[in-house]
């Protein structure tokens, strides 16, 4: 039995120099079948094992990871988490995703310093603010919590927020109170300690080398570590979704592309809130080590190297130094790039595909860490039951129908 | 304690003597000092508290390696977090203050943290604060984030007084590092012809070479440095550079440099800082090596410095870190450092060698100063508590039995050195264990590779693994020709300078001092300084199953504080490794991430601030709006005024006022920004008719009909009216926004897919200034301005004519956007303002006046024209705004006809546009939803429709409305619900004719 | 008819070079396929110069050519006489496929005046400004810091600078900006 | 940070001069196109890890559309051309087979 976490076990253990602490997760080797098999370890292909798991019973689950687990994405990205989106869809998956957010550290008996500390999206244009008051309007019929807030409470929630920039000023926010971060390795950490103890297989350094089919339907897959059979396989690779698509015998309406971010030195706490200022494409938090965490653009072209231009970096620094100045006299620390997709529409695609009993999660674009509880959750449903209320809106074939999702219509991007 | 010395000092100006405080305090020190050798000189050991545990730090480096000596920089305005005390120039009036401790630097509340050091081990915070939930975010995180956090913020409201700029260099090879190998490589690459660029992170050149010893061609390093870099300068194909470090490399040999200008000396006035973007066909990266700690328990005091550090301080700043000085080392070069200090009359008590048979030659040198020598020795732990008091001796391969306590009053430390790698790896450059030197070093088989396949970084000299300075110079020439050659020039001089050196004896890789170290001593053996992680803490991550060295390194923030781990990557994973019982290849290493130090943001935005931040497009008429009181909108870098204000009117008082003066009598509004696009060609008719969802090829020459465009997915894009000029040319209007898109548009079109056609286009926007003559009165003023027949035969609605106004030449369109008998003036910008002052001269009679875009999008409201991104969204398609009439049943092709006939666009369940009238008369909210029955699978509220402009109308007294509904066209009359932000309050709104006012249009047709 | 107003009313900044603002300058837009011998004819016959080649100019007095991409040209000249430019192109061309356009009015013209005008141009455009890789007689469209623009040297120490009407206060700012002599680099040879 | 030359004025533009205008060679189907052929027009692209054939603009140049093959993987790029084209040029097509041997795109490959 693994060590149950808290103020009292970690007290003991200092009292015995911390020998008694477990492997958060155990090592495994792969079984020669599983009921279903995840492809990739991350945020969202852990906790779709974790709620097969909760939710349906299903534990004869192996998560199959090329490199390390939390390795992609999820410890790349900013950690904001949010749900004030447009579309109804994305409000209900996104908000699904945030509430889980607020007891996962419960739920998983692991800290992930879920800190609802608050949202704001500026709005700088009157185009912008008719979006986001649109917006507000919208997510009150959904059942998420945001309001447009004017500039003077703009200002009493971060005070180092200039309203009154040459160029752009700020003309109000949309709110989102219960908004926030989280602390991004430990989510991932988080969920494979609990999907082990549950006696489902964590297998790292495993490479899926090909997907094996009999008669249209899933039966297995080839990896560096051998064959392992399954009756139903869930593909979460995010950033390598279209090449192992290709594997399965399907293609994805997707593109990969570098998306970057970059974080300061870190000084004492000045900013209490999430900002995101679309007009000028940058947005800022504060981490608890005090980095001011800065996300960039998106490359506009196919990339799998992990490394963006710096003309991106160069627009988003310049532009938040135009909204927060003391940013002028703070110093980058490092910048990174991670592989994200992108759909036609800008929104995810959770479905089923053309090879029975094969699932795909993929195209967050540059929005997945927010989402990963409520994408879990909705990918368990829809692979033990074959459709959920959650995911039903995200399937391939929207873009034959023309049935977008697009939230660029309100504001700019979606991160 | 920690002395100036009498004599001495490369790079002190002792006749400049300066003054600077820290921590208040009035210090003395020199010109070319640092801050760190002045703090050390003026004997301030403690400068910093470590992020964790908040414990004493000591100056550790010399250089941008430098974890500890962190401080608050500047006052006021010029306010600087985290300035590395290691590369900050000493300057007269200096203001430094410590980091990271509440209330002082000496009695620091945080130091509790210390004090229940075993209870924080890595990864706590995973652990505890669980229960009660909303205790995370309000007690937990605060106190974490206040306690972390280093450097105090710059004042929010205060600008950056400084100014920044870029610069773009292209050179054949840029050379990094202006140490010995640096400038040799630079030599035999310059002699070959190419461009060369040397760049130097300080402001000395040489490295360590200087401080190290040895002779090159006979001369000591000082005097062939000088020597070589005087032939560089006089090379016209060379340019080299101090105080400019080489941060990051991009790829396709893009590399980024920062150069700080005015650091050193604030009142030097021009740029602080300049970020290069340098393209570099080949990039020699002579970076040098790092010397790594030894982890043994106390190693984090202030007083433990790295070896080659104290020796730095000694020779060129003239600053004992100590009186007695204890060196401990695993390798020959430490030796050095005895020496120095023996030959400045220090005292060395000892120097403990971990490997059992000890050094060479430099050790028979040391003994032969009389210097106490233990082979095969360790320390234990280090004693004192804000400053070393002594060192324990004990057996290196032993438990850390205490052999002798060794008074002593600082430790001069190696565990050997690292290459530094960063700038190979930064592009993807692999890299290879060396047993020997214990380090990674690159491999030349995994370079990082160019636009052409070809390697493009080169790593030279230290950097490269060679380490002493025969090899150093060797592999700089060496790696210099095999530039030159990959660029398939002549190599020049091949030439090795000559070297006499003493020979080094092996390193012994010590990972953990002593070897058999128990937990009380692992626990208090520091890896990463400034984050405080120890031997214990990577070990204990280990046990947990944080396997792969990114999970170890975020799981005890190991290499995550400002230095990036610089002195603690390699001691970490070696630590690692052995915890696994792997090779520490096999563990791998971290990715280095650009920038190599910290560089300012200031420096990233370079010019782009204040009034250089973004263009503001500006029309012909931009003056005359800043002087009447424009209310400012942007519309793209646009400024279009919302309206103009009068003395003592609120906005909203002068939007009403436009729109009554224009329906009563006279309007005027600045239509420059509108797309000017001109198509002309014997295809121009079939290319237009693909653009546009309407026939444009049959509209005669002469008239000017309303277009729509869609995206290839069946979107409504743009709009605007297009004018038949000649049997082949066409003159179509874009939406503001839509100018340079819409062109780009075309062209992408024409050149990708329709290359064949014969069509060419240009746009026309800025060459018009464009002025809307609205009203009852608009032909009376023209008449008025004469020289054109405007009337309603010469010039019918929808048609234009070319002639001139009042003397300008004019081209001038009957068309309307408001409903009102209305004229659209294109004359070249040159005569805009003189159009518009004419008419506003003419039109005095008539109250004519200027109005904004608000006015202009209530008028066109109350007529209930679409205005695109208002109605439209990007989801919207023709259909569903009412316009089929402008969507040709005739053509079998334009763009986004395919796209509409999808199942989804075909639905009759779409919402559709309609007018809708409040009951009350009030104004719908902007953005509102009209909600229905129910709700749907996921527990949302049913909706059937949103409103998509909505406006107070002065010329109708009430709020009015246009709205996307479901099957709103088969709903008039009906009423339905929308709701207010709350969710809960509902407004009832009529489904109307989305024509407001004039329905049959016979204003605009008089 | 007016005196034609220029974007910034001949606006002047003397720094490490002159920065000044242009009068008013005739510039028509050819848009054409420039290696087609019926439109260098035409060309050669209204304006009395060949079409350069690619990224070239041709210059005599006043007038001028620059060679925009392989079907598109701008001829500068005095600002009164390009409608009647456009004219007379127009019917020098006849039937060949080709557009003539007066854009006198669409953009700004700016000359930089002093030897430091390369290092000016190389802190806002990403082109090699060395002497040997950028030479007098081509003309280089590319951006200068955040928009589009073209410039030409006459000679070492003459360079003119084109951009769109609207941005012509941030370009004239930004180029000030670069000129400024207490940021002065003296980085290429002179 | 991208260098392509621009095969109309012959510039080495770095990425800031040019905007990108993904996959290169698409073929359009309008109406009479079925739902299958639309969609896969519109929005299934081609996403290799390698060899890639895909479109820019020298946006802050000459204008001009062009074409380039270029290595998601790597970013070499093995030459550019005018984009008046339905398929990549056999020589540049066997100069990549000279250095991805093997390659693949669509329905080219080494051997074609």
């Amino acid at each position: 039995m693994k060590n149950h976490y808290s103020a009292f076990a970690v007290a003991r253990e200092a009292l015995r120099n911390h020998t008694g602490w477990q492997r958060a997760w155990r090592r495994a080797q792969p079984k020669a079948r599983y009921d279903v098999i995840i492809v990739g370890a991350g945020g969202h292909g852990l906790a779709t094992a974790y709620y097969l798991g909760k939710r349906f019973g299903i534990t004869n689950v192996a998560v199959l990871e090329k490199g390390w687990l939390g390795g992609g994405n999820t410890g790349r990205n900013t950690t904001i988490i949010r749900s004030n989106y447009l579309q109804d869809p994305s409000a209900a998956i996104y908000e699904k995703s945030r509430s889980l957010y607020e007891t996962l550290s419960q739920d998983l008996n692991y800290n992930v310093m879920f800190s609802p500390r608050g949202v704001m999206m500026l709005a700088q244009t009157e185009h912008e603010v008719r979006g986001y008051q649109r917006t507000a309007h919208a997510n009150a019929l959904q059942g998420v919590k945001t309001e447009f807030i004017s500039p003077r409470q703009v200002k009493e929630l971060c005070p180092i927020i200039r309203l009154d920039g040459p160029r752009y000023p700020v003309l109000g926010a949309l709110w989102q109170e219960r908004g926030g971060t989280a602390r991004h390795d430990a989510v991932a950490w988080g969920y494979a300690r609990a999907c082990s103890d549950m006696g489902m297989d964590i297998i790292q350094q495993c490479e899926v080398t090909g997907v094996r089919s009999e008669g249209g339907r899933v039966v297995g897959v080839d990896t560096t570590k051998g064959a392992i059979g399954c009756d139903k396989l869930g593909i979460v690779v995010a950033g390598h979704s279209g090449v192992m698509a290709e594997k399965a015998g399907f293609r994805l309406p997707i593109e990969s592309v570098a998306l970057q971010a970059l974080v300061s030195e870190p000084i004492k706490p000045v900013m209490d809130v999430v900002v995101m200022a679309n007009t000028v494409h940058g947005y800022m938090s504060q981490s608890d080590k005090g980095e001011m965490v800065i996300g960039g653009g998106a490359d506009g072209y196919n990339n799998y190297t992990q490394r963006g231009s710096f003309h991106h970096v160069e627009e988003t620094v310049r532009a938040l130094i135009e909204t927060f100045p003391m940013l002028s006299r703070l110093k980058m620390l490092r910048w990174w790039g991670g592989i994200v997709d992108m759909t036609g529409d800008r929104s995810p695609i959770l479905s089923k595909t053309p090879l029975e009993g094969c699932f795909i999660n993929c195209g967050w674009g540059t929005g997945g860490f927010k989402a990963i509880p409520g994408s879990g959750w909705g990918m368990a449903e829809l692979i033990a039951k074959g459709h959920s209320p959650l995911t039903d809106a995200f399937s391939l074939d929207r873009f034959r129908e023309g049935r977008f999702i697009d939230e660029s219509v309100a504001a700019g991007v979606a991160h | 304690m920690s002395i100036r010395l009498s004599t001495g000092g490369r790079f002190l100006n002792r006749a400049r003597p300066v003054r600077f405080s820290f921590n208040g305090q009035r210090l003395p020190g020199f010109l070319g000092d640092t801050l760190a050798s002045a703090l050390l000189a003026n004997d301030q050991m403690m400068v910093g508290r470590s992020f964790k545990y908040h414990r004493a730090r000591g100056v550790v480096a010399s250089g941008s390696e430098e974890p500890n000596a962190l401080v608050n920089l500047g006052s006021g305005n010029r306010h600087e977090p985290n300035q590395r005390a290691t590369t900050t120039a000493l300057f007269d009036g200096l203001e430094a203050t410590s980091q990271n401790h509440w209330p002082s630097l000496e009695f620091d509340i945080g130091v509790v943290n210390n004090a229940l050091m075993r209870f924080l081990p890595a990864g706590f915070y995973y652990k505890m604060f669980i229960h009660p939930r909303s205790f995370w975010k309000h007690i937990y995180e605060p106190f974490i984030r206040q306690s972390a956090g280093l450097g105090k913020a710059p004042a929010p409201e205060d600008q950056d007084p400084d100014t920044y700029e870029h610069f773009y260099s292209f050179v054949d090879v840029l050379v990094v590092g202006g140490g010995v190998a640096g400038l040799q490589a630079a030599l035999s690459a310059a002699q070959s012809g190419v461009k060369v660029m040397v760049i130097e992170q300080s402001a000395h050149w040489g490295g360590r070479a200087p401080v190290d010893g040895g002779t090159i061609d006979g001369m000591d390093p000082d005097a062939w440095v000088e020597k070589t870099l005087n032939t560089l300068k006089s090379m016209p194909n060379v340019t080299v550079h101090t105080r400019l470090m080489g941060a990051g490399v991009y790829d396709h040999g893009y590399a980024l440099a920062y150069e700080r200008l005015s650091d050193h000396d604030p009142d030097k006035g021009g740029v602080r800082h300049r970020l290069w973007r340098i393209r570099a066909a080949r990039i020699i990266a002579a970076t040098g090596a790092l010397e790594r700690p030894l982890s043994f328990a106390g190693n984090d005091l202030p007083g433990v410095m790295l070896a080659s550090a104290v020796r730095d301080y000694v020779v060129n700043y003239a600053t004992a870190p100590g009186q007695s000085t204890v060196v401990v080392t695993n390798n020959d070069d430490a030796y050095r450092t005895a020496i120095v200090l023996k030959n400045a009359g220090l005292d060395v008590p000892a120097i403990i060698d971990a490997r059992p048979e000890g050094g060479g030659a430099l050790m028979e040198e040391a003994r032969g100063l009389g210097i106490r020598i233990e082979t095969g020795r360790g320390i234990a732990r280090v004693r004192g508590l804000r400053r070393v008091v002594s060192v324990q001796l004990c057996e290196q391969d032993g438990d850390g039995a205490v052999l002798e306590d060794i008074p002593c009053d600082a430790v001069a430390m190696s565990g050997g050195w690292s290459p530094v790698v960063h700038l190979w790896s930064h592009c993807g450059g692999k890299l290879n264990w060396n047993e020997a030197g214990a380090f990674f070093a690159p491999d030349p088989d995994r370079a990082p590779t160019d636009q052409t396949g070809a390697p493009f970084v080169y790593c030279a000299g230290n950097a490269n693994g060679a380490m002493d300075l025969k090899t150093v110079l060797q592999d700089a020439v060496e790696q210099s020709q095999n530039v030159i050659g990959s660029l398939g020039c002549e190599s020049g001089d091949a030439s090795v300078p000559s070297v006499a050196q003493t020979q080094e004896a092996p390193l012994l890789p010590v990972w953990l001092m002593p070897a058999q170290a128990p937990k009380a001593l692992r626990s208090k053996a520091w890896l990463d300084y400034q984050n405080d992680v120890k031997v214990s803490d990577v070990q204990l991550a280990a046990q947990e199953g944080f396997e792969s060295v990114e999970h170890t390194k975020r799981y005890t923030t190991l290499g995550m504080a400002t230095d990036q781990g610089k002195l603690s990557n390699i001691n970490g994973l070696a630590t690692l490794s052995k915890a696994l019982g792997e090779d520490i290849p096999a563990v791998g290493t971290t990715t280095f991430r650009p920038p190599y130090t910290p560089i300012s943001m200031g420096a990233i935005a370079g010019e782009a601030r204040g009034a250089l931040f973004q263009p503001v497009r500006k029309t012909p008429l931009h003056d005359w709006h800043e002087a009447h009181g424009a209310v400012w909108e942007p519309v793209g870098q646009w400024r279009r005024p919302y309206c103009f204000r009068r003395d003592g009117e609120s906005t909203q008082d002068a939007v009403n006022r436009e729109i009554t003066a224009t329906r009563a009598s006279l309007g005027l509004l600045d239509a420059s920004t509108l797309g000017k696009i001109v198509v002309k060609g014997p295809d121009a008719g079939r290319f237009l008719d693909m653009m546009y969802t309407n026939m444009m090829s049959t509209l005669p020459v002469g008239k000017c009909r309303y277009g729509l465009m869609c995206s290839e997915n069946g979107f409504l894009s743009d709009d605007g009216v297009v004018a038949r000029i000649d049997d082949q040319t066409w003159l179509c209007h874009t939406t503001t926004g839509g100018a340079d898109r819409i062109h780009a548009h075309m062209e992408e079109w024409l050149q990708t897919e329709w290359w064949e056609w014969k069509v060419w286009t240009a746009n026309l926007t800025e060459q018009y200034a464009q002025i809307a003559v609205v009203g009852p009165q608009a032909r009376t003023v023209l008449e008025t301005l004469g020289g054109l027949d405007v009337s309603k035969e010469a010039l019918p609605f929808m048609h234009w004519v070319d002639g001139t106004l009042g003397g300008l030449p004019v081209r001038v369109y009957r068309i309307s956007f408001s409903g009102e008998l209305s004229y659209e003036i294109a004359t070249p910008a040159s005569h805009g303002r003189a159009l518009w002052d004419r008419l506003l001269e003419a039109g005095a009679a008539f109250d004519a006046t200027p109005y904004g875009t608000e006015a202009l999008h209530v008028m066109r409201a109350e007529k209930g024209f679409i205005m695109i991104g208002d109605e439209t969204d990007g989801t919207v398609i023709p259909q569903d705004l009412g316009l089929h009439w402008a969507i040709s049943k005739k053509k079998d092709d334009f763009l986004g006809k395919r796209a509409q006939q999808r199942t989804h666009m075909t639905d009759p369940d779409r919402w559709k546009l309609v007018g809708l009238e409040t009951l009350d008369g009030s104004v719908l909210p902007d953005g509102a939803y009209a909600v229905a029955e129910g709700r749907n699978a996921n527990g949302q509220r049913n909706t059937e429709g949103r409103v998509t402009s909505t406006y107070h109308s002065p010329t109708l007294g009430r709020g009015i409305a246009m709205g996307l509904v479901h099957r709103g066209p088969d709903r008039m009359g009906e009423v339905i619900r929308f709701a207010r932000d709350d969710g809960e309050t509902m407004i009832e709104a009529r489904i109307v004719n989305p024509v407001f006012f004039d329905p049959d249009g016979e204003k605009q047709n008089v | 008819m007016s005196e034609p107003m220029t974007a910034l009313g001949g606006a002047v900044y003397d720094g490490v070079v002159t920065v000044r603002e242009a009068p008013a300058t005739g510039m028509v837009l050819l848009r054409a396929d420039l290696s087609d011998s019926a439109v260098q004819e035409a060309v050669r016959a209204v304006i009395g110069l060949s079409v350069p080649g690619q990224r070239g100019t041709a210059f005599a007095g006043s007038t001028g050519l620059l060679w925009l991409s392989p079907d598109e040209m701008i001829i500068l000249g005095s600002h009164a006489e390009s409608r009647a430019r456009v004219a007379a192109l127009d019917d020098a061309l006849g039937s060949a496929h080709a557009l003539v356009c007066d854009v006198s009015d669409a953009r700004a013209v700016f000359t930089l005046e002093g030897r430091g005008l390369r290092e000016i141009l190389a802190k806002l455009a990403p082109v090699d400004m060395a002497p040997d890789r950028f030479a007098p007689g081509e003309v280089r469209r590319t951006r200068l810091a955040q928009v589009a623009a073209a410039f030409w040297l006459r000679d070492e120490a003459s360079a003119q600078v084109i951009c769109f009407r609207s941005v012509a206060q941030y370009v004239f700012d930004l180029l000030s900006d670069a000129a400024d002599p207490a940021n002065e680099l003296r980085h290429f040879p002179r | 940070m991208l260098i392509l030359t621009c095969p109309y004025c012959g510039v080495a533009a770095e990425e800031t001069e040019l905007a990108p205008g993904g996959e290169a060679h698409l073929t359009r189907f309008g109406p009479g196109s079925d739902d299958a052929e639309f969609e896969s027009y519109l929005f299934y692209r081609e996403n290799p890890k390698g060899v890639h054939f895909e479109r820019w603009r020298h946006a802050n140049g000459c204008g001009k559309w062009f074409h380039a093959a270029r290595c998601t993987n790597t970013l070499e790029v093995f030459g550019t051309y005018p984009a008046q084209t339905t398929e990549p040029p056999a020589a540049l097509r066997e100069a990549i087979s000279a250095k991805r041997p093997g390659w693949s795109w669509r329905s080219f490959s080494e051997e074609t």
